[in-house]
């Protein structure tokens, strides 16, 4: 299982010669780009076949976890908005822990009382929705008048952004166990809309509380952990041996800081990859192999179903928020409007059936293969479009039409595309053996 | 006497691109006629009939109904020439009530089949209470008796059971054993596989002992029940 | 007494008509979700954009209806041009079944197969329809907007408040009544459609049972491409029409549907309702209507709202999910494959 | 070692137990018969935690263990079989096996990427004791098989197989031998017969063969409508009328071996 | 002559929620490209080429993509675009300052991309939203309008112009009674309308997208009889906003960028000349960006980014001889002899501080079911 067969190493040649001849035919810089993008898909693509194709957990949710990846590298990496802390910072902490307290207190009082629980949990959460929003509402007031079009938030720890990886895999973690506890219960596309659902509330948190990462009006500028292009376009020595490389330095410069990103992605991607491999190889992924086929059984065989359910859709969500935040780290901004399913769901989960679901390689390849489409197939379908359309009459009605459309050839390339790939190998390319 | 009613002649196949599993395996069976066939497990017996119900595609030999070449035909355009199918397994609408189970066994018929319902009802009492239950929700050895039901709906002219008595209790299965002779009676071929095979051929005009995909025995069913090593080995002494 | 009454209408106005015509709506397009999960057994990710090209084709039959003068009375003329696009959806429906799904149900792929699957055909329609009618709003009402408009409403009852209802909204809640008990009736009762539920439990019994599959599935698209078309032409009668919408409109609907239990017509009707209602009662404000049914003095200063309509949608999720809690298969025991 | 107390399931208003209360002697191997629809297999799931019982208890020597989930149960000593054979079907036979023995230091993340000399160690083990099982059951030829693929009545004996992977206390087999080739289910019966008497496993085994039935168990237990009907030695049962007439019947088979 | 033509990137939504809007910003763009190119005077004749690239308006990663993919394969020399401010900071701060090249974005307008670190090299055609909250407060108070509801479309460009809006207007002493976000391209807005009209307000305030959720609302606020008259910001004025809603809107009032200047008429007559609608959001910004990035080509006698960047500021500012739409090459000819020109084009550009419009509006109101110009701040 963790072998390639020679067929799955031509893919991946295949995958290679692609990327390279987008260098050729477009620039080393573009290729870059769509990698290291790549990178942090297939990295995505880890996760969720961690989650789907070792325990058959159909997780929709995806989103969710790449934005909240996305909220610990602001947390971790922007300075702290002092003013902001100083202004109602406290009042606020105060007013989530006054709602954690009473969420803890609901629990707690529906597990202990038996009469009248309902109406005691009810009674508990009304008064305490009242008091936290009470003491809680006044604080983000005043957080969020600091200087609203630039702050307006209370910031983050100013820590090197590297450490935000692991926080915003820790922080999906989190929102995974707590979503797993109520709702690893459900089957199938239940959890599949559940976790939709979910995903789509964390975005509405990460939209409307401006408190926290300043919601629509995004957070730009996140610090890198490689150095800026200008900086190294202004560094004589840089320049100085890039010119005698015979290299222009500009192009140089952004080619190097993108292979900077590069080299970490590929370090954490080797490691994931390493350990998902192993663990896939062992017992415990035979173990969740037939809680997959059987969860009837495997519980019946003793094993935990629901603790293991729990365990691997926390460290999938892991692996999702982990690569949002570097994610984050890449585009250099958190905006939380441009988290859609179709693009952090929906794609994900083409590359993992695409690359073959249960196969950790297969998801790696996935992740490269259908990002470089994603980029791609606007210029593939303007091309498409210019072919159909230069045998036809110029100023022909339909060809106008076709020429306007062509941007619309973006979507239904992709389709097409998709739809043949999966036409010939239908178990993925790298399929489960 | 002719060429017999139904017979699969000289199969040969298996699963897909597997190897084959059936290896010039002949089974047959003649109108009003009880053919039993037994086996090890894993022997082919199920993969013998589902060949002979074009469930797989042949490599080698034919499938005739009345002398016709039917080799060819899809499982449903065997149904429609009269012969009906009981499986091993998921033998039934487990979504759907009793009652709907049978009415889709009658799904080609289009003529009034109240009767036939009744008389499964007579043949299965607690099928008929539990008439309006879903299916998935009956007992073992219940669903066994929705299952081979839901073939005697279709009135075909050749039966084909797959372990019809598997898991179900003494009484029934005498009774069910009882009805397969009378449907026999009417005139109707009856092919089954049996492991409860010591009863199976005692009412079986003809046996099949079908070990690897081979013909290993065949005789009538007291010629085979009378063959000590064939006891011993396959009749569990 | 007129306070009371006024309380009312705003409640009806601006809750419960707006609830019930959008939960109607939603409803129509969990119909079709739910029958496509209930008998092919995949959730079809192609059916808000299945839902654009049906009532695009609609609204070219209709503008051609319209440039030769034929109208439909005080109902919409897009009405009339519905069993063109129903014809033309079911032909665009059953080519892609023969395209691409019926090689994965030969194959016997399993259901997540489908699901990408159907995101190709989505990718594949989305360009379809912007390519052929284009990107943009388009509108093709006609006849009377309304049965009775807000204005209507306060001339004729003296009252301070007023009641709109329009007449898409009734066609759609009635149209939705209609449809489901069909359905229904003919899923459970008539023998095509309870061998298409023989099809969906168990395929090679069917197949044993004479079952024709290839049969089954036409039925079922011939429906879906009905029920799809029906629905995205009475909520672009109602709304407008734009591509990008009927594709966001697939996040509510399959929240309907799974509310309600996958497979179950009439789960399909119950979520759309619970859905639209959690949208609406949650985020409203009861200001209004307390001022008219509270003494002055007792007032409310502020909106008494229970949320911010910032987080309506995480409202309707939030109810889904407790629904799913208590009824891990929806209100209706649907189906999980 | 298991006692049931006035157990009851009900599925909505239908009532599949109804009041069973029993006893399952240490190193006994009971039978356990009845009519279909008795609630045999309801009973079976209520003991073994896939069910939750309506009403009633059930303890395991001594100890309450009402309403333990499966898998609690299982490392409790507590094993079952599937009566519709329950097979992880993507896995190979082997593996179908291997999973089975609980506490495998392979199945900690940690020990998978560190601890792996000890895995290789346990695992070379356990594929030994799997082939050995697959050799008895006589599907040694299986064993790299998808357990999807083999036969109906292969199936079933794999889901014997995994009883046989591990140390239990009590066994309750659900219809085994339904769908086995008789042959190979005297076999069986011996293997039980040997567990039984070298390793002290109590068994608890639902079956419609009275010859199977008779070959190993001392203690027969008939149930009928959710209750049982009537208990004791198989020969007495064979002679209660009521079970007579609920299950036995007076067919031509059991006239001939009673 | 032997030189080969030059790129300029035209980066826009062309899918996804502003889809509607960008084959108009495009031709805007392209229109100006064409001018150029045919007027042959362009730094002796050069001819301009566009490169379009997809920003999907919403995925940062599709459009730093694009971006890159125009800069270092097609070679742009500048770029018109992106067209929302996220993308638009996405690109600016990972493709275009890292890569040296100039983006002139038509239409976005948070105020949040004033302060982006840019080396000089961003600039807007569009003004700040922080500038249209004061003209709206000005509009609506001078009608005596004190108390509004505001319903903005979730996004940067929403919440930025709804606070900006309320702050302006809470100080001049009107009561905002809500301030409910909608989300683009739903279902529905019961729910919100129903919000907004509990809350009560003389005027419902709609900053969103007329072809987006903005009309949505409307629809469904009219309908309910929740409101009778609104007052839209940019985002909403257009021809699309009469041909929705006709007469029911009467009385409704707006601004949106523009001038009194000849130029926008001019423009808009262009526009209908080549057969597409110049009245459409930021469809004559685009046209202005993509001038003002030849008119600095020239300006500078070069098409590097780092000669021309500083360029831009001059021609788009006073001194020198005012330029209108259609008079590229004449304004290309004045360069050309050393001259100086203020480029006005078709959105009174005058570019401000960090090098973004400084914001002229047109104040409209609907009336018999047109939209009048009733005149300019
Ligand atoms: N989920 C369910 N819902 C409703 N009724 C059920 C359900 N499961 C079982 N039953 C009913 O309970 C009764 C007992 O079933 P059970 O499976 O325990 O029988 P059994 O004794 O094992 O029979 P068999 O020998 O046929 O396996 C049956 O009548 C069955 O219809
Ligand atoms: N779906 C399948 N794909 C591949 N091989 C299969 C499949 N089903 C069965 N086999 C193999 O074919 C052989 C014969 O199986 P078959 O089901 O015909 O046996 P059988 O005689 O009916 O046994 P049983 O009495 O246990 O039901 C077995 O070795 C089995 O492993
Ligand atoms: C195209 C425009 C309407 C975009 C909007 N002004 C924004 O900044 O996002
Ligand atoms: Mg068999
Ligand atoms: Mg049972």
């Amino acid at each position: 299982m963790s072998t390639l067969r020679p067929i799955d190493l031509a893919l991946f040649a295949f995958v290679a010669v692609l990327f390279i001849g987008t260098g050729f035919a477009q620039s080393w810089n573009v290729t870059l780009t769509i990698l290291n993008m790549g990178l942090i898909s297939a990295i995505m693509a880890l996760g969720v076949n961690m989650q789907w194709g070792y325990a058959g957990l159909f997780n929709v949710g995806i989103m969710g976890f790449v934005a909240l990846g996305g909220l610990g590298a602001v947390l971790v990496s922007m300075p702290p908005v002092g003013e902001a802390w100083a202004q109602g910072g406290i009042r606020l902490l105060a007013g989530l822990v006054l709602g954690a307290a009473t969420v803890t207190a609901a629990i707690l009082a529906w597990a202990r009382l038996t009469r009248f629980r309902g109406l005691a949990v009810a009674g508990i959460l009304l008064i305490g929705f009242f008091v936290f929003r009470s003491v809680f509402d006044g604080g983000v007031q005043a957080v969020e008048a600091v200087n609203p079009a630039v702050t307006g938030y209370l910031g983050g720890l100013g820590l090197p952004v590297v450490l935000s990886w692991p926080v915003g895999g820790l922080l999906a973690a989190g929102a995974a166990w707590v979503i797993g506890k109520t709702a690893l219960g459900l089957r199938s596309d239940y959890l599949a809309i559940a976790t939709l659902g979910i995903a789509e509330i964390v975005i509405a948190i990460l939209k409307n509380e401006d408190w926290l990462a300043r919601g629509v009006k995004n957070v730009i500028g996140l610090p890198r952990p490689v150095p800026y292009e200008i900086d190294l376009q202004n560094s004589e020595a840089f320049v100085a041996r890039m010119t005698a490389w015979g290299f222009d330095p500009v192009t140089a410069s952004s080619i190097t800081v993108k292979l900077g990103y590069t080299a970490l992605f590929l370090l954490v991607l080797a490691i994931l990859l390493w350990l998902a491999q192993a663990a896939l190889a062992s017992p415990w992924g035979r173990m969740m192999r037939a809680i997959r086929d059987n969860e009837t059984a495997a519980e019946a065989m003793g094993k935990d179903v629901t603790r293991r359910h729990l365990q691997i859709f926390v460290l999938g969500s892991a692996v999702c928020g982990l690569a949002g935040a570097m994610m984050t780290t890449l585009d250099g901004q958190l905006t939380p409007g441009t988290y859609q399913p179709l693009r952090y769901t929906f794609l994900v989960w083409v590359m993992v059936i695409v690359g073959g679901s249960g196969n950790n390689w297969g998801a790696v390849l996935g992740g490269f293969l259908v990002w470089w489409l994603w980029v791609q197939v606007e210029p593939i379908g303007a091309m498409l479009m210019e072919a159909i359309t230069s045998g036809m009459a110029d100023g022909s009605w339909l060809k106008a039409h076709l020429l306007e459309a062509a941007a619309h050839m973006r979507l239904l390339t992709m389709g097409i595309i998709l739809l043949l790939v999966l036409r010939f190998s239908p178990r993925g390319l790298i399929p489960e053996r | 006497m002719g060429a017999p009613f139904l017979i699969g002649e000289a199969m040969t196949g298996g699963y897909g691109a597997g190897p084959d599993i059936l290896h010039d395996c002949t089974i047959a069976v003649d109108p009003g006629e009880i053919a039993v066939i037994v086996g090890p497990n894993g022997a082919g017996k199920s993969t013998g009939m589902k060949a002979v119900f074009g469930m797989l595609t042949l490599r080698k030999g034919s499938v005739r109904l009345n002398g016709e070449d039917i080799t060819a035909l899809t499982p449903q355009a065997r149904v429609g020439k009269g012969m009906g199918f009981v499986p091993q397994t998921s033998n039934i609408f487990t979504s759907m009530t009793v009652e709907e189970n049978l009415e889709m066994g009658a799904f080609i018929r289009r003529d009034d089949f109240s009767d036939t319902m009744a008389q499964v009802y007579d043949l299965f009492p607690i099928l008929k209470e539990k008439r309006l239950q879903p299916a998935g929700e009956l007992s073992g050895g219940q669903r066994q008796q929705v299952a081979v039901g839901r073939a005697l709906m279709t009135q075909p002219s050749v039966l084909m059971l797959d372990e019809p008595t598997a898991g179900v209790s003494p009484i029934v299965m005498d009774e069910l054993f009882d009805r397969i002779i009378e449907v026999a009676r009417t005139g109707i071929s009856i092919l089954m596989v049996e492991q409860n095979a010591r009863q199976a051929l005692e009412i079986a005009d003809k046996g099949y002992v079908l070990v690897q995909g081979r013909n290993a025995h065949t005789g009538t069913g007291k010629d085979l029940l009378a063959d000590e090593q064939v006891r011993r080995s396959f009749l569990g002494g | 007494m007129i306070d009371l009454l006024n309380a009312l209408v705003v409640l009806g106005n601006f809750v419960i008509v707006p609830a019930v015509s959008y939960g109607a709506q939603l409803a129509l397009g969990a119909l079709g979700v739910t029958l496509i999960y209930g008998i092919l057994r995949f959730s079809n990710f192609a059916h808000g954009d299945t839902m654009a090209f049906g009532t695009m084709a609609v609204i070219l039959t209709t503008w051609g209806l319209q440039s030769i003068g034929i109208g439909f009375g005080p109902l919409p003329t897009a009405l009339l041009a519905l069993p063109v696009g129903i014809a033309v959806t079911a032909a665009l429906m059953l080519g892609t079944d023969r395209l691409v799904y019926r090689f994965y149900r030969r194959a016997k792929a399993v259901p997540v197969t489908f699901v990408i699957a159907s995101l190709g055909v989505m990718f594949v329609m989305n360009g379809l329809v912007r390519f052929i009618i284009g990107p943009d709003d388009q509108r093709f009402a006609d006849g009377e907007r309304f049965l009775i408009s807000a204005r209507d409403f306060r001339t004729l009852t003296g009252l301070d408040e007023g009641l709109a209802i329009r007449t898409t909204q009734v066609i759609t809640v009635v149209v939705a009544v209609i449809v489901v008990a069909a359905l229904f009736w003919f899923l459970n009762k008539t023998r095509t459609g309870k061998s298409m539920r023989a099809f969906s439990d168990n395929e090679d019994l069917a197949l044993l049972s004479g079952i024709n599959p290839e049969r089954v599935v036409v039925i079922t698209w011939l429906i879906v491409a009905a029920l799809a078309t029906i629905a995205g032409t009475l909520y672009g009668l109602d709304k407008s029409f734009k591509p990008f919408t009927y594709f966001q409109l697939l996040l509510p609907i399959f929240a309907a549907a799974i509310v309600g239990g996958l497979g179950s017509p009439l789960g399909a009707i119950a979520g759309g309702f619970v859905i639209a209602f959690a949208e609406v009662t949650i985020t409203y404000p009861l200001k209004k209507v307390l001022g008219y049914l509270l003494p002055e003095a007792w007032e409310p200063a502020s909106l008494v709202q229970l949320l911010s309509t910032d987080y309506k949608f995480a409202v309707s999720f939030v109810i889904l999910l407790i629904v799913l809690l208590f009824r891990p298969t929806g209100l209706f025991a649907g189906k999980s494959v | 070692m298991i006692e049931v107390e006035d157990l009851h399931r009900h599925f909505g208003g239908f009532r599949a137990v109804d009041g069973a209360s029993l006893r399952i002697e240490a190193r006994s191997i009971t039978g356990l018969i009845g009519p279909n629809g008795a609630g045999k297999t309801t009973l079976f799931n209520v003991i073994a935690g896939v069910l939750k019982p309506t009403s009633g208890r059930v303890t395991m020597a001594g100890e309450d263990i009402t309403g333990l989930l499966p898998h609690a149960l299982f490392h409790k000593g507590l094993l079952r079989t599937f009566q519709i054979a329950h097979e992880f079907s993507s896995m190979t036979c082997r593996e179908n096996l291997m999973m089975v023995p609980g506490g495998q230091s392979g199945e900690t993340l940690w020990n998978t990427w560190f601890g792996r000399k000890r895995i290789a160690d346990e695992e070379r083990a356990l594929r030994a004791k799997a082939d050995e099982v697959l050799e008895f059951l006589t599907i040694s030829h299986l064993a790299d098989q998808r357990a999807g693929q083999v036969s109906g009545g292969q199936k079933k004996l794999l889901e014997l197989g995994r009883t046989m992977m591990v140390d239990a206390k009590i066994v309750f087999l659900d219809e085994v031998g339904a769908g086995v080739n008789r042959t190979l289910l005297n076999t069986i019966g011996d293997a039980i017969l040997r567990l039984n008497a070298e390793r002290n496993y109590t068994f608890v085994v639902i079956e419609h063969d009275m010859d199977f039935i008779g070959k190993i168990s001392d203690h027969v237990i008939c149930m009928a409508e959710g209750r049982v009907l009537a208990e004791g030695s198989l020969a007495d049962i064979k002679a209660n009328e009521q079970v007579i007439e609920a299950y036995l019947g007076t067919g031509l088979k059991n006239k001939e071996s009673a | 002559d032997g030189h080969s033509p030059i790129k300029l990137g035209v980066i826009l939504g062309f899918t996804g929620p502003l889809e509607s809007l960008a084959p108009q910003m495009a031709a805007g763009a392209e229109m100006a490209m064409a001018e150029v190119s045919a007027s042959g005077l362009l730094l002796d004749g050069l001819t301009v080429e566009p490169v379009r690239g997809d920003s999907t308006c919403i995925d940062a990663a599709a459009a730093t993509s694009a971006a890159e993919r125009l800069i270092t394969g097609d070679g742009v020399s500048g770029i018109v675009g992106a067209d929302c401010s996220g993308v638009t900071g996405a690109i600016l701060q990972n493709v275009a300052v890292p890569n040296g090249t100039v983006i002139i974005s038509p239409s976005a307008t948070s105020p949040g991309l004033s302060t982006a670190e840019d080396n000089g090299l961003f600039f807007r055609t569009a003004p700040s939203d922080a500038r249209q909250g004061v003209i709206m407060t000005e509009i609506l108070m001078e009608q005596g309008i004190e108390s509004v509801a505001v319903t903005y479309t979730n996004n940067d460009y929403g919440k930025g112009l709804a606070d900006s809006f309320q702050a302006a207007y809470e100080a001049a002493g009107g009561e905002v009674t809500i301030s409910a976000a909608h989300e683009d391209g739903k279902a529905d807005y019961s729910a919100e309308v129903g919000a907004l009209s509990a809350a009560g307000g003389d005027r419902l305030v709609v900053a969103g997208y007329v072809d987006q959720g903005g009309s949505g609302i409307v629809r469904a606020a009219l309908d309910s009889g929740a409101f009778d008259t609104f007052h839209f910001p940019d985002g909403m004025i257009s021809q699309a906003l009469v041909d929705n809603f006709g007469d029911e809107i009467d009385g409704s009032t707006g601004q949106n960028p523009g001038t009194d200047s000849p130029g926008a008429m001019l423009y808009q007559e262009m526009a209908t000349a080549a057969d597409y609608d110049g009245t459409s959001p930021f469809s004559a910004e685009a046209y202005d960006a993509a001038a003002l990035i030849m008119l600095a080509m020239q300006a500078a006698g070069s098409t590097d980014p780092a000669a021309y960047k500083d360029a831009v500021m001059d021609v788009a500012n006073a001194p020198g001889e005012p330029i209108l739409p259609g008079e590229l090459g004449k304004a290309l000819q004045i360069l050309l002899d050393g001259g100086d020109i203020d480029y006005v084009g078709a959105s009174a550009v005058e570019l401000i501080g960090p090098g973004e419009s400084a914001g002229n509006y047109r104040e409209v109101t609907f009336d018999g079911g047109e939209l009048q110009v009733v005149g300019f701040r």
